[in-house]
């Protein structure tokens, strides 16, 4: 949706002070590909039927970004060096299910940053490698933060990850954003319960550290977004409720310095 | 720019047939597959150099009628006196053009219909897929017998009307293919990427779709070739042509049965199934190599 | 202290293939593993290195077209490969080992009612239960246990329940004929991470309220720290090392070993953690590469690793770790 | 939505596809060149003067809007005219035995290929890669390959005519009177055998085909392995837990195939004789009957529909799944 491919009920997208949504159709395709994507099951999101050359020429073809055939030939052989597809002659005429999980990975991001974005959406991108290759993919999406000054919007369900590469961090329950924040400071300061029992129950690898830990137990499974709770939407599980929680849905307050939190706990009445 | 650049452009290119070459790497250790494959090269090449093999006219007399085999005529002769063995051979050349015509026919139609149905979804697909479920529950040989009757017999209206009762599973097939196609992500990249529909249409789905139902494709050419003997058979064939349907036709009426010629009966039923056979083979042998139930994609 | 008769579950020399026209993948390739009584045992690594198989040979129900081709699988002093199929069927599926399935989501039959598919377990064993009404008060029980309501689940067909009740249900369905081995392949992945820690929870508190052993199979390593009590690591077919959790996690031996621990974020040290990149990628299993299967990967490669295979080297009780930087010459 | 509303739901859909199938071959079979009455002045039946009198008697001379009319209330109220040929209601003829000729027919051999294709199939994919399996396998793709009526003549030829084991045509032997039912009944079946013979083989290859293919997938599932690990017997997996979740897409497999079942029995039925629906409409098509043909198309898919409906529910009715909507 923050790339414009479903609409809106409510509410806008702003990309360097315009709402997307608004745009006029011309001006939208002009900046289209300076917003990119990068998917979770690097299975699905390449044709199966298209050469790694193809997968990641085709933004630059659609865009029309360059006019000669070498323009986009030498560009493609660059981006493909720099995920590490080496040499790029030989990887550039196979199809995906000669590539294994994570060579896919890099095509998907060879094909993201190919248009040289200034936001790319990475959606759960490591969550279907195995861990010993998880670390350089990682590695790889910080690199071109650093090279290119791409922005990202990291989505994931994996708080550790998420730790290690994010700066801020904002969590989502129910369709609602709950708690945000510099990300150490909302990990080693959790505000929202939501937040706090997520951390606790998150393991981590260090036997002796984590048999220690206390855990915050929480009652149910999550309800469907379809028919959310009323009120704050996590009263149902929360272990603190009071009765205004099922009545008003809290505002988000700033609790300190960009740390916001929407708890009920925190509004001082 | 370079001529290195130019130089790895051809190599890229060179490629292009690289997928083909690998399908038939596969495809030649499919024993079934191969079998299939070389029969049906035995009966194209039997369909094209009739006249070469054949000992005899096939429409002339060459002898009394209903001889059993003989080294004059290996198969005997039919109800005019007509050689057996150089009417089977002639056969050949209408089952594989029927078969073939009209499964292409089919696939495009139903290619298209299930394609535009699943892709775009909503009230398209409704309509589509409504019109295709009459179709489906159409009984196809008592509508072909009407058919044949108001259009005629002759060939071309054979395969229109093969194809018109066999586009319906096709179309199906391909629909629900373009629904799976249609949730995996690489689509939803491309429409990212600011591809179009008609784009998305014949770049990402169709090239993804035929490989998959191909062996379905396969299969339809089986059914088309014994759906047109069955048409031949009662009496609806093409009567200027030759054609194994219409032989048994007459080997039926003529009382061959009873005659001291049941090869007459025997060899053009023959000829028939093993060349549906062969389609089948091959349909198999595809459906292996493409749709591999057994290779998973991650096997753990 | 390792008495033998200590000794619940003994593998020796497993070898699993699938024998197919391409070739055969060696999914299991000489394999040793033993499981004492009343332990928690890690069988840790990526997919696709035949940990799953190795699961599925203990109670013989490898797919199509899997099939032992040598070792032995002793349990009790039974040899587990050679036992008649319906031995093994009435003493020990179910009875003595039961197992959890990767994805809850899939392990229950959808056509069947949930309690149907609870009793099933207990009506093809007659010879262990004394009397099918006091099975089902037990059933009743485990479903209580697991923290589920009896009334409303036992009733239902699986896809009327949400995914953690279902993981709920197939562990109290394991735990029906008080095994004394449960299987548990990755019985926490498809889940969402407070119901995943809540089944962690659940699971570390049965095995100690009814002391059974457990072999947990996953290639999720914090979940591993947070339950196992020692931890086999494989790779491509083969196990390169074994520890105790703790030698495992702070003292590493074997260089995948060390790079797989290094290479997982750690929540608490965030980006002071600096992860290790491995190169490469996993081999296929059915033209591994030769020598030690690790060497393609291996950061310390020398020139015997090309070439022979590393022995198993004991580093201390219960470390041992198949890497030739250990051996002595 | 609860059974009721979708079981009403489904009948008004059915009342719409059968209009709009009246309508369809009312159009068609009125393409059809030449009308009944200049087919028999050609043949020679009729004189030349009494053509108008034939068309007029037959209704044909009135404007087409009214033909239409007519013909819609002729087919809902089921009663579809006078046979051009036969000069009978052509109702009466089509429930005069060859409807339950046909129906005989095709129920016998469907059942007994529904049963055995789903016994092989479900066998030959637990034991599969095995000898047994790779060759059954290729025998049904031989049987899938074969013209049905092919392999009925070639069975005239060795059993009745060589042998002369079973009758050459019809449904019971001409001419002969019954002392009871079950001597009646003992000629039917002899009758019967060929055919019903034919049309199980032929259709047995695509039966197992299916039932091998779903049950390979299904047995590759989890709960399957879940159901062995339990320790459930062999058979009792196979058959209570794998093949129940495999009879599903068989059932849909055969709803859809309801229509292709029809094309078959014409086909047989002219080789054998055999006096049912499909030879009544091949008659039918060549005289330019029209009541005749219109009620035959109308009884088949009305029947077509209402098995498709029945598969629809009994699809239900295996499947806890299912919604209703």
């Amino acid at each position: 949706m923050v790339l414009g491919l479903y609409k809106p009920t409510n509410g806008k997208v702003i990309y360097k002070g315009k709402d997307i949504f608004r745009m006029r159709r011309r001006e939208w395709r002009k900046i289209r590909h300076k917003l990119q994507m990068i998917y979770q099951d690097p299975y699905e999101s390449l044709n199966p039927r298209q050469k790694v050359f193809d997968i990641i020429a085709e933004p630059l073809r659609l865009n029309k970004l360059y006019s000669s055939k070498d323009e986009i030939y030498d560009k493609v052989m660059g981006v493909m060096e720099s995920v590490k597809l080496v040499p790029p002659e030989d990887f550039m005429i196979r199809y995906p299910h000669e590539l294994s999980g994570g060579q896919r990975q890099r095509v998907a991001i060879a094909r993201a940053i190919v248009t040289e974005p200034d936001f790319i959406v990475a959606d759960e991108p490591v969550s279907m490698l195995d861990a010993s290759l998880r670390a350089s993919i990682l590695d790889l999406l910080l690199g071109f933060r650093d090279k290119l000054g791409v922005t990202y919007l990291y989505i994931t369900h994996d708080l550790a990850t998420a730790r290690y590469v994010g700066d801020r961090m904002a969590i989502m329950y129910l369709g609602q954003i709950v708690e945000s924040g510099q990300i150490d400071e909302l990990i080693e300061n959790p505000m929202h319960p939501y937040t706090q029992a997520l951390i606790s129950s998150i393991p981590v690898p260090d036997p002796e550290y984590t048999r220690k830990k206390k855990r915050i137990k929480l009652k149910g499974e999550p309800p469907t977004p379809i028919n959310p709770p009323k009120g704050c939407r996590f009263h149902p599980r929360c272990p603190y409720k009071m009765d205004i929680c099922e009545k008003e849905d809290p505002e988000e307050i700033n609790v300190n310095n960009g740390h916001m939190v929407k708890c009920w706990l925190h509004i001082k009445k | 720019m370079t001529e290195v650049s130019m130089k790895n452009r051809k190599k890229m290119y060179g490629g292009r047939w690289r997928g083909v070459k690998e399908f038939l790497k596969v495809y030649r250790k499919n024993k079934l597959g191969m079998i299939g494959l070389i029969l049906i090269i035995i009966y194209v090449f039997i369909a094209i150099f009739a006249p070469y093999i054949t000992p005899y006219n096939p429409y002339e007399k060459t002898g009394k009628p209903f001889i059993p085999p003989s080294p004059e005529h290996i198969f005997g002769t039919d109800e005019l006196g007509r050689d057996i063995f150089s009417l089977t051979i002639y056969g050949t050349r209408i089952s594989l053009f029927v078969g073939i015509l009209a499964t292409l026919l089919s696939a495009v139609i139903g290619s298209a219909v299930g394609i535009l149905s699943g892709y775009f979804g909503g009230l398209i697909d409704d309509l589509l897929m409504r019109i295709t479920d009459l179709f489906l529950i159409i009984p196809g040989i008592p509508f072909l017998i009407v058919l044949s009757v108001i259009l005629g017999s002759n060939i071309w209206n054979i395969i229109t009307v093969i194809a018109i009762i066999s586009w319906p599973s096709t179309a199906r097939l391909v629909r629900s293919e373009t629904l799976s196609l249609k949730s995996r992500t690489f689509i939803e990249a491309a429409k990212l990427a600011g591809a179009t529909d008609t784009y998305i249409l014949t770049r990402h789905i169709l090239v993804n779709v035929l490989p998959l139902i191909s062996a379905s494709i396969i299969l339809t050419i089986t059914r088309a070739i014994i759906l047109e003997a069955g048409l031949s058979f009662l009496g609806l064939g093409d009567p200027t042509k030759i054609s194994w349907g219409t032989m048994l036709y007459f080997a039926d009426r003529y009382g061959a049965m009873f005659s001291s010629n049941p090869y007459y009966i025997i060899i053009p039923g023959v000829a028939l199934s093993v060349l549906g056979l062969a389609f089948v083979f091959v349909s198999y042998a595809v459906d292996e190599i493409v749709n591999p139930r057994l290779r998973t994609r991650r096997l753990r | 202290m390792n008495s033998e008769n200590n000794i619940l579950l003994d593998i020796r020399k497993l070898r699993v293939y699938y024998v197919m026209s391409t070739g055969s993948v060696k999914a299991v390739d000489d394999v040793d593993l033993t499981i004492k009584n009343n332990e928690v045992v890690a069988l840790v690594g990526e997919s696709g290195c035949g940990k799953s198989t190795l699961a599925y040979s203990i109670l013989r129900i490898l797919p199509y077209p899997g099939e032992i081709i040598s070792g032995e699988i002793i349990f009790n002093g039974m040899d587990l490969t050679k036992m008649d199929e319906e031995e093994l069927r009435k003493k020990i599926r179910w009875r003595n080992i039961s197992m959890i399935f990767q994805g809850a989501m899939n392990s229950l039959n959808p056509v069947m009612k949930i309690k149907d598919q609870l009793m099933e377990a207990i009506i093809y064993h007659e010879d262990a239960i004394e009397d099918v009404d006091a099975a089902y008060l037990k059933a009743i029980e485990l479903i209580r246990r697991v923290g589920l309501d009896p009334d409303r689940v036992l009733n239902s067909y699986p896809h009327e329940l949400s995914g953690g009740m279902k993981q709920r249900v197939v562990i109290a369905m394991s735990l029906l004929l008080n095994p004394r081995l449960v299987i548990a392949d990755e019985p926490t992945t498809a889940l969402d991470v407070t119901t995943q820690a809540n089944i962690i929870d659940l699971l570390k508190d049965i095995q100690r309220e009814i002391g059974i052993s457990i072999l947990l199979i996953t290639h999720d390593l914090p979940v591993v720290a947070e339950i196992a009590d020692r931890v086999y690591v494989m790779y491509a077919g083969k196990i390169v090392e074994y520890a105790d959790i703790y030698s495992i996690f702070k003292n590493p031996q074997h260089p995948y070993t060390e790079g797989l621990i290094n290479s997982v974020p750690s929540l608490v040290e965030g980006k002071l953690r600096k992860l290790t990149i491995m190169k490469g990628e996993p081999p296929d299993l059915i033209n591994p590469p030769k020598g030690c299967r690790f060497h393609p990967r291996c950061p310390y490669k020398m020139d015997i690793c090309e070439k022979e295979e590393p022995p198993p080297v004991k580093l201390k009780e219960g470390h041992v770790a198949n890497c030739w930087l250990h051996v002595k010459r | 939505m609860g059974l009721r509303e979708y079981t009403i739901r489904r009948i008004i859909e059915l009342i719409i596809s059968l209009f709009l199938f009246s309508t369809i071959s009312f159009i068609v079979f009125r393409m059809m060149p030449g009308d009944p009455s200049s087919l028999y002045l050609e043949e020679g039946i009729l004189e030349p003067g009494m053509r108008e009198a034939i068309r007029h008697m037959l209704g044909l001379d009135k404007p087409l809007w009214e033909q239409y009319l007519i013909y819609l209330k002729n087919t809902f109220t089921f009663t579809f005219g006078i046979s051009f040929l036969y000069n009978k209601p052509a109702i009466e003829i089509i429930f005069s035995r060859k409807l339950l000729n046909t129906l005989a027919l095709l129920l016998t051999s469907h059942g007994l290929a529904i049963v055995f294709g789903i016994l092989l199939g479900v066998w030959a994919a637990w034991r599969r890669g095995k000898i047994l399996d790779i060759s059954s396998m290729i025998g049904a793709f031989i049987l899938y390959s074969l013209p049905v009526f092919w392999v009925g003549i070639v069975m005239l030829l060795l059993f009745s005519v060589k042998m002369g084991l079973f009758p050459l045509s019809g449904t019971i032997t001409a001419g002969v009177t019954y002392s009871n039912i079950f001597e009646y009944m003992a000629d039917y079946i002899h009758h019967l055998i060929l055919p019903a013979t034919a049309i199980t083989l032929i259709r047995l290859g695509g039966d197992y085909l299916i039932t091998r293919n779903t049950m390979i997938t299904i047995i590759g599932e989890d709960y399957i392995k879940t159901a062995l690990a339990k320790g459930v017997p062999e058979k009792i997996v196979v058959w209570k837990h794998a093949a129940r979740n495999a009879v599903l897409p068989i059932v849909t497999w055969v709803g859809l195939e309801i229509a292709v079942i029809f094309s078959g029995a014409v086909l047989t039925e002219s080789v054998f004789s055999w006096d049912g629906i499909g030879k009544l409409i091949y008659d039918a098509a060549l005289w330019r009957d029209y009541p005749v043909l219109e009620a035959a198309f109308f009884i088949i898919i009305f029947v077509t529909l209402l098995a498709n409906f029945l598969t629809d529910l009994t699809y239900a009715s295996l499947d806890p799944r299912v919604k209703y909507d």
